[in-house]
């Protein structure tokens, strides 16, 4: 019964999701709802078959990188990008503060969207994990978080204001960790 | 004329699949053309025989008299269909193929130059009796003469710049006090920006509707209408939906306009398939825009009301024959729309996308027609046009195609490139459009991209999808750790026999 | 009774995935049912909710009520369409739905049952003025009496044994001079191979067409037919080929089979949409066969004619609501073909195909709807009927209808199993089907499998395929020698690039 | 430029095919007739699609045997199985014999057909490539030969006669080969 626990990234959100065999199928839970799943292939690496609770999926696996965990998923006309990590990984990325030895920390917008309000302001210092902005896509609210601890230097993007995939909304520097860690 | 036996069809994309069609349902041989870019094109691959035209560009390519006729000679065809865009609406590639001993499949060459002129049209529909938009016929320049012609015209005008065009110097004028500072104004701008200060008055029409009416002519002398099409969905003059009949049309009002189409193709001595377009005020007045001589993209909605095959009638008309059809024969039944499939990015401006389509699942099913020029595979290129496909979509009533076009585009699958389909959905959920209540300025007005909506499941499924993936195939994979690189093959290779184990043991 | 929020599809192929079409036009939520065999079948992929049954034969799954019920029970469904076959016609399924709380979308049991027994349904029609096939109503063994009742049935008469069925046990008897040997022989005959050796009588109709009425019934006693539909097209009583409306019916015999039709229906209180079959003689006098209480296979050509969704007015009936239609307003226009595509070999004796669909390219455009069960690479299994799809064209005449169903089929792929569909194509170059003029024998008389013609370019087409494949990847091939084993693999990941590469230098 | 000369079994029929390289194009010479071929590959190893002489066809192979040089190619609705051989091969096994040390060969139909005439009778002495019988499939006449040098045993089908693929026509049994050889 292989099990594995990963850190997803989806739509800005960071969602935590553990996958356990069941027989034939896999159980997922995620952020503490348990769902059932039942995979079948049509075409390996391309076309799967989803029966989540029963309900019916059928999703185009577009872009694959087995490596970096990076997926981009078509469902009827809509895509979206995804990225999967090991749980420890993403654990090992937290103590390290994330992204390795990077000094800055730029956070771009993970699709189109609108700023609904920023939740921190220039100067102002920040933890890894804690939230810069909100941003509305897709009909929900993400909350955009920092990938480093650090202090916030920019806020690049006003509330309200509709952007596109990839812009940059704000930067972060570097804080020293403290020493012993 | 004898009867045709080959056709080279001038085009590409879904209208060449789309005629050549025809002309096998007809037992007449079809013949493409293709440039470099288009060797594994859709109408390449549906063609009897093709031939390569070079180049990549249009310009290189579709539109290149020489090549065409050349092709022409070379394949042995007898006629040429021109397709709609490119050499449709050309005079001299009409004169060239019967020059070269062809037959044009289309209108005579100097109806088309009549039609392709708005000042000669206009003066050839004003003496015919047709109803054309009031203006001046000449540029205006004395205020006084101005206000004696707008008063005559009709407030609201429209002060234009002769030399102007795309919406640049234009003026509205609602009432007499606004004119002299119009006419100043626009004529200044004009002669900065066109070096040509000319100015003339024209009515302005609020909200306006784009109606247009099929008609169709044969070399004898008789012309019919077939009804109309409601044309008003545009964004940025560009259709992006038609609909037969036009919601807003009654029986008196298709009449009239009907035979007003009818005498405009009458006036030109047309043969064939041609729509003339009217603009129409809220209150109903309808005035003559522009003949297009042609078949026209939106043409399958006329098809599937009133049980006819334009292109088949095309050909006829183009072999001589008389036309089948009286106009007591036209009856129209049911309803049609047509929602054209662009490659484009609604959520960016509607930039025009290309790539590979590496998914592809059509609605299919009642009531859905899909003339498409693309295929599972098949690469769309930056060179042309991008529209892919239109769906067709039809019923008895308009409330049924509507409910059916949704539940056509909640099974249409694209991967790969991105469409328009996520702005049809959103246009299918506007109650105006329900309603069938826009006019041309209605996209423009209410589309945001922002209000472009996801399906709401996406983020959950993909999630789903892409843990599920890795944690089966991806670095962390029990089964797959220590062999990342060299699995993806593998796993290729295996998956026939994989998906038809995992059949018979799930479920 | 409330409107319908989730229906449950009791059935699988080209028909569950056609009522879920309709469910979704309604927005009305789909749930699958499926076997293990069925996991990937095209009904569970269109479906909003899937529901395993277990087991693989259909005895096993979609023929068990016990587990189709906790299905739609488990799915939170009210109500459950049967499609046709399987449970659509078994009175104790509709019983247990409505035991359980749910709604079936047919017919009440009661008539159900009536017309699925042969003796009580002719009892019932006799007794409605329903005309049906003259004939004794019981056994016969005084020759006398025999002579006595064929006079009065009429000659040609058919002795048939009480016990048998599928063509065995009957004689057809011309004059009575032939009756008593007729009699004696097939009561011998009867006695050897049933046991029992009883015999009647009945009218022998000669060289019978087949033609059938959809009836639409509400729960409030009105009910409508919606024309007729021609399905004398049959291979061994297994209809191929149904159009509408029929070459052989006019309006005054439509009118009066129409008659006749919702007579039936009413008769035994019929709610939904039924089919009521008639066998008609060479001199257009026609007979109560059976009735069919379900939807049938061939439902679509009436759908494409009169501009209905008869999904949807089986759903408005099961609803309780009341019929949408008049009889004045059902309005026949235009003609529509169905051509059934079945997973089987004509040139072996028709014998099911199963396996893997490699390549699926669907005919679509103008006039072409198909109603499809399967898609590029799914399987097809043995467990279930060989019907893969419908292929429904439709047009102005029943000419263009043909013309158009010649180039749909001119324009199907399918790979990687046998279908019908070269078949089809010898169908219709006969003189006879172009002339409407076929009776139930046709097929089982003209048609042999070495009359069915390959593609003529097929054997150079191939050859030239193959020798350039080989020349270039085969044993031989220059570039691949020494190297054939691990070559494939690597050539299909190199496909996508070099594909590229050869559009850009070729043409 | 590569070229290559082959003999292909196709429909009980044997032809002789040589192809060259022309640019990008190739030249296939077919019993005397010279065809110019366009050929694009739309999935490799599945979907070709080729002009010949201007005439555009769409072609999946759905079944390849590379080393054996056996295909079977879908046209439409149609099937058919094509065996390409190189020539030198082919002459090898006319020098062998054919079918290397086979002491008796039988004559299959490959597809089926009506068989129009035979064209030996059994006792007959028949050289290998000789015709045994006529079988008419797909509205084609197919001369069906020996691959052996040897003795017609048996003819087992009548004139008129519908078989399906596979069933065995006729059985010949090998003679020695002249001593020397």
């Amino acid at each position: 019964m292989s099990e594995g626990r990963y850190v997803v990234d989806i739509g800005g959100a960071k969602r935590r999701v553990a996958v356990a065999a069941r027989g034939a199928r896999w159980e997922l839970v995620l952020d503490g709802e348990t769902h059932l799943v039942e995979q079948a292939v049509l075409e390996r690496d391309e076309v799967v078959h989803l029966l989540v609770d029963g309900r019916s999926y059928l999703v185009d696996l577009v872009e694959k990188d087995w490596k970096r965990g990076r997926f981009v998923i078509n469902f009827f006309a809509d895509q979206i990008e995804v990225r999967v990590r090991d749980e420890l990984e993403a654990v090992a990325e937290e103590i390290t503060g994330g992204r390795g030895g990077e000094e800055s920390f730029e956070l771009r917008a993970p699709m189109p969207g609108i700023v609904v309000r920023a939740l921190a302001a220039p100067g102002e210092t920040v933890a890894r994990g804690q939230g810069l902005l909100v941003l509305e896509a897709m009909k929900m609210q993400n909350e955009l978080a920092s990938e480093l601890d650090g202090v916030v230097q920019e806020i690049l993007v006003e509330d309200g204001q509709m952007v596109d995939g990839g812009t940059v909304l704000a930067r972060v520097a570097r804080s020293e960790p403290p020493a012993g860690t | 004329m004898a009867a045709l036996k080959k056709v080279l069809v001038a085009n590409r994309g879904e209208i060449a699949v789309r005629v050549m069609r025809t002309l096998r349902e007809r037992r007449i041989g079809s013949v493409a053309v293709f440039s470099e870019v288009d060797r594994l094109a859709a109408h390449v691959l549906f063609a009897d025989e093709a031939l390569p035209l070079g180049g990549k560009t249009s310009a290189e390519s579709y539109l290149r008299i020489d090549k065409i006729v050349d092709a022409a000679r070379r394949a042995g065809a007898d006629a040429v269909h021109p397709g709609y865009g490119f050499l449709s609406e050309n005079p001299s590639f009409a004169r060239a193929l019967t020059a070269a001993g062809l037959t044009f499949v289309g209108p005579p060459a100097d109806a088309m130059e009549i039609m392709g002129n708005k000042l000669k049209a206009r003066a050839k529909m004003l003496a015919a009796g047709v109803r054309v938009i009031p203006g001046t016929d000449g540029p205006v320049s004395d205020p006084a003469e101005a206000a004696r012609l707008a008063e005559e015209i009709g407030y609201p005008v429209i002060v234009k710049a002769a030399a102007g065009g795309g919406g640049k110097g234009m003026r509205i004028v609602r009432g007499p006090d606004q004119l002299a500072a119009a006419l100043r104004a626009t004529g200044e701008e004009a002669g900065k920006a066109f070096a040509d200060s000319a100015v003339y008055l024209e009515k302005y029409i609020d909200r306006p509707r784009h109606i247009e009416i099929q008609v169709m002519a044969d070399a004898r002398g008789n012309a019919i209408h077939l009804g109309e099409r409601e044309c008003s969905l545009q964004r940025r003059h560009q259709k992006v939906v038609e609909e037969c009949p036009s919601p807003f049309v009654d029986a008196a009002m298709r009449e009239a306009m009907g035979r007003m189409a009818v005498q405009a193709a009458k006036a030109v001595g047309y043969v064939g398939a041609g729509t003339v377009e009217f603009i129409v005020d809220p209150g109903r007045d309808f005035y003559f825009l522009e003949m297009n001589t042609r078949l026209q993209v939106e043409h399958p909605v006329t098809e599937m009301v009133t049980y006819t095959d334009l292109v088949e009638l095309q050909l006829a008309a183009a072999a001589g024959e008389p036309l089948p059809l009286r106009q007591e024969d036209v009856r129209a039944r049911g309803w049609a729309m047509e929602f054209r499939i662009y490659a484009e990015d609604p959520a960016r401006g509607f930039l025009p996308a290309a790539g590979r389509i590496l998914r592809l699942r059509e609605p299919v099913g009642p009531g859905i027609r899909h003339d498409s020029g693309i295929y599972q595979g098949c690469e769309v290129s930056v060179f042309y046009d991008p529209l892919l496909s239109k769906l067709v979509v039809y019923g008895a009533e308009r409330g049924d195609v509507l409910e059916r076009a949704r539940r056509a585009f909640d099974e249409f699958v694209v991967a790969g490139i991105k469409t328009n389909i996520p702005f049809h959905k959103w246009l299918l959920a506007q109650p105006a459009f329900a309603a069938g209540d826009c006019d041309t300025h209605y996209i423009d007005e209410h589309f945001r991209p922002e209000l472009l909506a996801q399906d709401p499941e996406l983020p959950f499924v993909a999630l789903v999808a892409a843990a599920l993936a890795y944690h089966q195939h991806g670095r962390g994979a029990p089964a797959a750790r220590g062999e990342a690189d060299g699995a993806t093959s593998r796993w290729r290779q295996a998956a026939r026999r994989e998906a038809v184990m995992r059949r018979s043991t799930h479920g």
